[in-house]
C-alpha cells in the first residue's frame, strides 16, 4: 500500500516530462474541430512523433512495437499527458485502445502484418461498427447479416455510434452469420476496409451537435473471408475482449482531466460575480467544490488500486464496472456545478465575456454521454450485483 | 379550499395543449430552429388567444383572469417548448402598449437574480422592447439602441441570445414595489413552465420505455426503468403542487407567504425539470444522446429558466430567512 | 385552484381553536413515553374529551357519531391539532383510524353496535394483527392459520409490528383459513379480544428502544366465528378497505409536525456554536434548510390537493402513494439536517446544554422506520410505475 | 507504486479479523452493552495485538508499522464496531506512558473540529487519561478530575457518554504542530473504521437479500435491491481507495497534498458508512428497524466516528482551499 512511485518510474516520468514540453509545442495548435481532414492530419502526426520517441503503444507488447510500460508507468503517463495537455488517443481511440489490441489477441499473423505495425504509427485509422438502433445496451441482438458468398461475407445492415467513421481506413465490424443460433451464438467480427462500394456514411447530430459521431448504412458491402477476427459464429467471444479493455484504462486519461476541471471551475469561480461577492465567496459553493475534489482524489486512488491489481492480471478486472460507474456520475456532477457557477454564460456555447463557457458547455453535454455509452449506469449496477456480489438473478 | 384544477382552468388549459400540439409539435419546433425561433405568425397567435392580456382586466381588452390560471397556461408553453419571449411579453401586458395584443414584443432582463452578468438577451432580435427589472424599478430600453453581438451557438437552440456590454438607465415605467412583483409573477409563470417540461420529459420517457425492447422485453418492465420513471412522477406531483401553490398565493396573497410560495414553486418545478429532463436522456439511452430524440431540448431549456427570476439556490437562501414556527 | 378556505371552515376553524386552547392546557403533560397505563388513560381521556366537544371521529359519518367533517375541514382540524400541540390519535390509532372504518364499511350491524361507539368514546382501543416476521412487503404470504371448530377459529401463529398491544382491547387480525388457495385467497379478517386466552404479548425492541411494538405469539386462541368480519377467505378484500385508509390522510398530521420540526432546526442552529461563529450562520446550511421548506411547502399543497380530489371520491387514491414516498425520504433528510445541526450533542439522547436533543434523536431514529413501514419506498415505486403509469409487469 | 494491500498487510488484516471474529462478534458485542461498553479482559488483548503500539518504533517494544497499516487495523475494528476509546489510546501511545501496553486506558476530545460544544466525552468511566487536541497544541487531563454527567441514553449503545461544563487547561504535552499531526493521523485512523463499518452494512445487507423470500423469490433478485447494493458496493470500493490513500499519504507526504488526502478519506467513508447503514436497514425492511438486527448499530456508530476529527463538511471547506490546477 505504497504510493511512491519507484526510481525508474520518476526516471520515465522526467523523460517523458521534457519530450513532451519540447513536442507538445512544436506540433502547433490543434485544428477546428469540424475539420475532419486536418483532425485527421494532427492527430497521426502525433502519434508518428509518440512512434519515432518510443511512447506509442504504451501498454502494448514490444514484439508488436509497444513500449510495453508497466501499470504505474501507463499511470505516470497519462498524468504526464494530462499536466501537458498533449493530445491523447484522438481519432484513432478505435485502433489505439480496441482495433489493435484485439487483433494482438485474437488476429492471423497475416492481420497482425497487416494492421498492426500502422495502427501504432499513425498509418492507419479505426473505427467501430458494434451498435446499431436496435441493439443498445443490448448489443448481441445486432441485425446487420453477414451472408457467406463464395470468399466473401456479403455485409447488409444498420450501424450507429460509430465515431471518427468520417477519416477511418479500416472499421472493426459486428455482424450475425448464424440467425438461427442463440444470440450470443452467430456473430462474427470482422475487419472492414471503409473504401469497400456499397458503404455509406452519415454524420449523426448528437445533444452536442454535428461531431464524431456516424450511422453506417451498408448495403451488399463485400468483405473477404480472411478478414474475419476468430472463427465463425465466435464473435462475441472475440468482441468481450475488447469490451474489456474499453471499461478499463481507457478512462484514466478523462479522469485527470476532470481534475483539472474542476480547478478551472473553482477559478472561474473566483472571477464571476454574485451580488457583490464572487461565486466563490459563497461557502455552500465552497463546500461542494471540496466534496467534489475529496472524491475524484479518491477516484484517482481507486484507479492506482486498479492498476496496481491489473500489475498481476495484465487486464482490468470486473471491479471495472464500479470505477466507471462512479466516475460517469461524478464527471456530471462536476458539470452540474460548472454551470451554476457559470450562470447565464451557460446560455452561451460560444466563449463570452472571457470565460471559457464553450468548453465547459461542451464537457457538460458530452457528460450525458458518459452513463450511457460503453454501458450504461443501469447496465453497469447489473453486473456489479450480480458478477461481483452474486445476486441471484431473476429471469 | 378547493385547489384542484376547475371546470374552466381545465378547459382553457386544454384549449392552449390543442393549439400547441398542432402549431408547436416537434417538427414544427425544428423547422423554427432554422428560422432562429420566432414566427411572427405564431406570436399572433398565441397573442390571439390570450396569452399576454390573460390576466389584464376585461375592460382593457383582458380575459380578467388571475396568476393560477397563467401558471396552467405557462404550462402547457413549458410542455410544449414554446419559444419565444412570453413571460416577458406576458409580465409587460398591463405596462407597455400593444404588448398584450403581440403587436410589440417585449423581452427582458433580469437583473434583481444574483447573477445577471455577463449581460445576455435572449431573442434580442426580435425585440421591440426591453424590460429591465432593477432592485429600484421596473425600466423600459430601446432594444435597438444597444450594441448587441450575436452569440452563434446559444445553449438552447430556440433561445437565441445576444450579448450586451452595458446597458443605458432606460425609462422607468414603475417603482420598486411593483419590479418585485413582476418578478415574483414571473418566478410562478417560469414554475408553469418548468413543471410542463418535466410533465413532457416522462411522458416521452414513458412512450420510450413501453416501446423500447431489450433482451427480449421492453425496458419500462425492469425495475430499474421503473423506478426512475416513479421517482420522475413524484418530481412532477411535488412540482405540480409547488407551482399551483405559487400562483394561487399570488391570487390571494393571505392564504400564506408569498415569498416562500413562489419560491417553493420554483425550486420543486426547476429541480423537477432537471432531474426529469436528465432522467429522460438516460431512460432512452444512446438515442436520448441524439439531437433527434427531444429530450435535450428539455435539458436544455430548463438551464434557461433556471437562471432567470432566481435560481433554485437564490430562492433557498431567501426561504431560509423565512422559516417560523406557525407557519 | 384556490387556497381559501370558506368562511364555514374559518368559523369551524375559530371554535376549534378557541377550544383547544382550553381543553389542551386542561388536559395536563403527556405521560412518560414508556409508562403504558398512564398513556391510555391520557389518550383516552382526551378521546372522550373530543367526543363530548363534537370532534371525535372527525372523518367519520354522522349516523356512527362521527363529525363527517368535510375534507378542508379535516385539513384545519390537523392543522390546529399540530399548531396547539394536541394529542393526536395516540394510542389509538388503529381504532381510529383502520379498525372503526374498516367495521363502518364491512361490518355486521352486530359488530358496529359492539365497537365503533365505544372506539369513538374512548372506552376501546384496538392494535393491528397484520404483519408477521415471514410476511412484509409481502403481506399476503401471512401464514398465521386458523381452523374452523365449531362456532370458533382456533388461531396459532406469529404476529409482529403490533402496535400498543399493551394496552388494546381488541386487535384486528388477520389469519389463514385456507392453505391451499391462491395467498390472497385464503384470507380472513378476524376481530380478536385481547383478553384471550393463548395470546403472549412480548415487546419488541426497535432501533430506538422498547416502545409501541410487540409480537404477539397466538397459541390456540379461540375467536368466534362472530367476529368474522366480511365473508371467509375474503379477508385480503376488507385488508385493502383498511390499507387505503392507512396509505392516505393518515400521514397529514405528521407532516404538518414536519414543518414545526424544520422551523426548531433553524432555531437550534441560531443556538449551537461552530468556530466563533453560530451553525445558523452557515450560507449552506441555510440554502439547505431553505430548500427542505420549499419542499415542506409543496407537499403540504400536495395533500391540499389530494385532500380536494378526495372530495370527490371520499378515499386518497393512488395517487397517495407518491405522497407517502415523498413525504418519508424528505423526513429523513430533515433528521439528517436535525443531526448536523447538534453536531456533538448528538451522541445524546437525552437532552443536554439546553438542546432538544432527546426528541430530535427519537424523531431521526423513528424517521428510519417511515420508508419501510406501511409499504417500503420500494413498494411505492412498484405502485406508482404499475399502476399510475402503466409501465408492464415483468413475472 | 504499489498500492495493492501487501501478504504482510494481509496477514496482519486477517489476524486482527479473526481475533474480532471470535471476541466481539455480535452476541458478544450485546453482552457489552449490559457492561457499560467496556471490558478490561478485552482491552488487554487488543493491546497484547499492538493495535496501541503498531506505530511504536520497535525500539520503543512496539511493531515499527506505518499509517497504511494502521488504517487497515481500523478497518477491522469498525467492521466488527470494537468499543472503547481505541483511536484516541492508539494516537496517545507515543506521548502517555502505558497507553501503548494497554495498561492505561487513554480518551480524548477533539477541540479542533469546529463544533466541540456540548463537552461530551466518550467512554469517561473507564478513562485513566484524557487528551485534549487543541489547535495550540495536544494537553493532557486527569479525567476524574472532571465534574462528569453521565448520560443516561447514549445515541451508540457501545459509546457512552458523560456532560462536561468545562475543561482545565491541562499539562502540555505537545506543540501545535503535533496537534495538528495527531488531527490528521486520527482522521485518517477513522476513515479505517468507518470503511470497515461500510463494508459490514454491505456484507449483511447481501446475507439476508440472499436469504430472504417475499412474493416467491429471494429479495435480492429484484433489481430494486440489486442496485441498491450494487451503490454500496461503489461507495465502499470509493471509500477503501480514499482511506487507504489517506494512510499511504501519512506515511510518505511527498506522494500528495496530506491535508486533501486525509479529507477524502474521512469525506468518501463518512460518506460510505452513513449511506450504507441506512441501505443495510431499508434492505432488511422492517427487520432493520429491529434492535435485534445489528444494522442500527452501523449508523449510530458512524454518526460518533462522523463528529470527531473533523465532518465531512468541514474537511470539504478545507479542500476546497486547496484545490488547483496540476495537483
Amino acid at each position: 500500500m505504497d504510493l511512491r512511485y519507484s526510481e525508474s518510474d520518476e526516471k520515465f516520468r522526467a523523460e517523458l516530462r521534457a519530450w513532451l514540453r519540447e513536442a507538445v509545442a512544436s506540433h502547433g495548435s490543434p485544428p477546428p474541430h469540424h475539420d475532419w481532414p486536418a483532425r485527421h492530419a494532427y492527430d497521426t502526426g502525433w502519434q508518428r512523433k509518440l512512434y519515432d520517441a518510443g511512447y506509442a503503444g504504451i501498454h502494448w507488447p514490444r514484439e508488436y512495437g509497444g513500449r510495453d510500460a508497466s501499470p504505474t508507468e501507463q499511470l505516470v503517463y497519462y498524468e504526464e499527458i494530462a499536466r501537458a495537455n498533449a493530445p491523447y488517443v484522438g481519432i484513432n481511440f478505435v485502433g489505439l485502445l480496441h482495433g489493435g489490441p484485439t487483433l494482438i489477441v485474437e488476429g492471423t499473423p497475416e492481420q497482425k502484418r497487416r494492421h498492426v505495425p500502422y495502427i501504432l504509427r499513425g498509418e492507419q485509422t479505426w473505427c467501430q461498427g458494434f451498435s446499431e438502433p436496435e441493439a443498445g445496451s443490448d448489443l448481441a441482438s445486432l441485425r446487420a447479416r453477414a451472408e457467406r458468398d463464395g470468399d466473401d461475407y456479403v455485409v447488409n445492415g444498420h450501424k450507429m455510434w460509430t465515431s471518427y467513421a468520417q477519416v477511418a481506413d479500416y472499421c472493426e465490424l459486428l455482424v450475425r452469420t448464424d440467425p438461427d443460433a442463440p444470440k450470443h451464438k452467430g456473430i462474427t467480427w470482422l475487419i472492414m476496409p471503409m473504401d469497400l462500394p456499397g458503404i455509406e456514411i452519415r454524420p449523426l447530430k448528437t445533444i452536442a451537435g454535428e461531431g464524431e459521431f456516424s450511422e453506417l448504412f451498408l448495403e451488399n458491402v463485400r468483405i473477404p473471408v480472411e478478414n474475419r477476427v476468430g472463427a465463425e459464429n465466435d464473435g462475441w467471444r472475440v468482441t468481450n475482449v475488447t469490451l474489456r479493455f474499453e471499461r478499463g484504462a481507457a478512462f484514466a486519461s478523462e479522469m485527470y482531466q476532470l481534475r483539472e476541471h474542476l480547478a478551472e471551475i473553482k477559478a472561474v469561480a473566483g472571477r464571476v460575480t454574485r451580488h457583490d461577492a464572487t461565486a466563490w465567496d459563497d461557502a455552500a459553493l465552497r463546500r461542494e467544490v471540496g466534496h467534489l475534489q475529496a472524491e475524484l482524489d479518491a477516484l484517482w486512488a481507486m484507479v492506482k488500486l486498479s492498476v496496481s491489481e491489473a500489475s498481476e492480471t495484465g487486464v482490468p478486472g470486473v471491479g471495472s464496472a464500479a470505477v466507471k460507474l462512479f466516475y460517469t456520475e461524478l464527471a456530471q456532477r462536476i458539470s452540474d456545478v460548472a454551470m451554476r457557477v457559470l450562470g447565464r454564460a451557460g446560455l452561451s456555447r460560444s466563449d463570452v465575456a472571457e470565460l471559457p463557457n464553450g468548453r465547459f458547455l461542451e464537457k457538460m453535454l458530452m457528460s450525458l454521454n458518459l452513463t450511457i455509452a460503453a454501458g450504461t449506469s443501469q447496465i453497469q449496477r447489473n453486473i456489479i450485483s450480480e458478477r461481483i456480489l452474486g445476486l441471484p438473478r431473476h429471469r | 379550499m378547493d385547489f384542484r384544477v376547475h371546470a374552466d382552468q381545465e378547459a382553457l388549459q386544454q384549449g392552449i395543449r390543442s393549439f400547441c400540439e398542432g402549431r408547436i409539435a416537434i417538427d414544427q419546433l425544428r423547422e423554427l430552429e432554422e428560422k432562429d425561433a420566432f414566427d411572427r405568425g405564431l406570436w399572433n397567435q398565441l397573442a390571439e388567444m390570450g396569452i399576454f392580456q390573460l390576466r389584464l382586466p376585461e375592460t382593457a381588452g383582458g380575459l380578467g383572469l388571475g396568476c393560477a390560471d397563467a401558471v396552467l397556461v405557462f404550462e402547457e408553453l413549458g410542455r410544449s417548448l414554446a419559444p419565444g419571449p412570453l413571460v416577458w411579453s406576458h409580465l409587460a401586458a398591463p405596462w407597455v402598449d400593444g404588448a398584450g395584443t403581440g403587436e410589440v414584443v417585449v423581452g427582458g432582463l433580469d437583473l434583481i437574480g444574483a447573477a445577471p452578468q455577463p449581460i445576455l438577451i435572449e431573442h434580442w432580435a426580435h425585440l421591440d422592447v426591453l424590460l429591465l427589472l432593477r432592485p429600484e424599478g421596473v425600466f423600459r430600453v430601446d432594444p435597438k439602441a444597444l450594441e448587441a453581438r450575436p452569440i452563434a451557438t446559444p445553449l438552447d437552440p430556440l433561445t437565441p441570445v445576444h450579448h450586451v456590454e452595458s446597458l443605458p438607465p432606460g425609462e422607468r415605467l414603475a417603482e420598486a414595489a411593483v419590479a418585485h412583483r413582476l418578478w415574483l409573477e414571473g418566478a410562478a409563470l417560469v414554475s408553469g413552465q418548468l413543471l410542463g417540461i418535466a410533465e413532457a420529459a416522462l411522458e416521452l420517457a414513458l412512450d420510450y420505455a413501453k416501446k423500447r425492447e431489450q433482451f427480449g422485453r421492453a425496458i419500462g418492465s425492469f425495475q430499474a426503468i421503473q423506478h426512475l420513471c416513479a421517482d420522475m412522477f413524484v418530481r412532477q406531483e411535488v412540482a405540480r403542487a409547488g407551482a399551483y401553490a405559487a400562483g394561487a398565493t399570488l391570487d390571494h396573497p393571505e392564504v400564506g407567504d408569498l415569498e416562500r410560495a413562489v419560491g417553493s414553486g420554483k425550486i420543486t418545478a426547476g429541480d423537477a425539470a432537471m432531474k426529469n429532463a436528465r432522467a429522460c436522456i438516460q431512460i432512452h439511452g444512446g438515442m436520448g444522446y441524439t439531437w433527434e430524440v427531444p429530450a435535450h431540448y428539455f435539458l436544455k431549456r430548463t438551464w434557461v429558466l433556471e437562471s432567470i427570476f432566481g435560481t433554485g439556490d437564490e430562492h433557498a437562501a431567501r426561504i431560509a430567512e423565512r422559516v417560523e414556527s406557525g407557519t
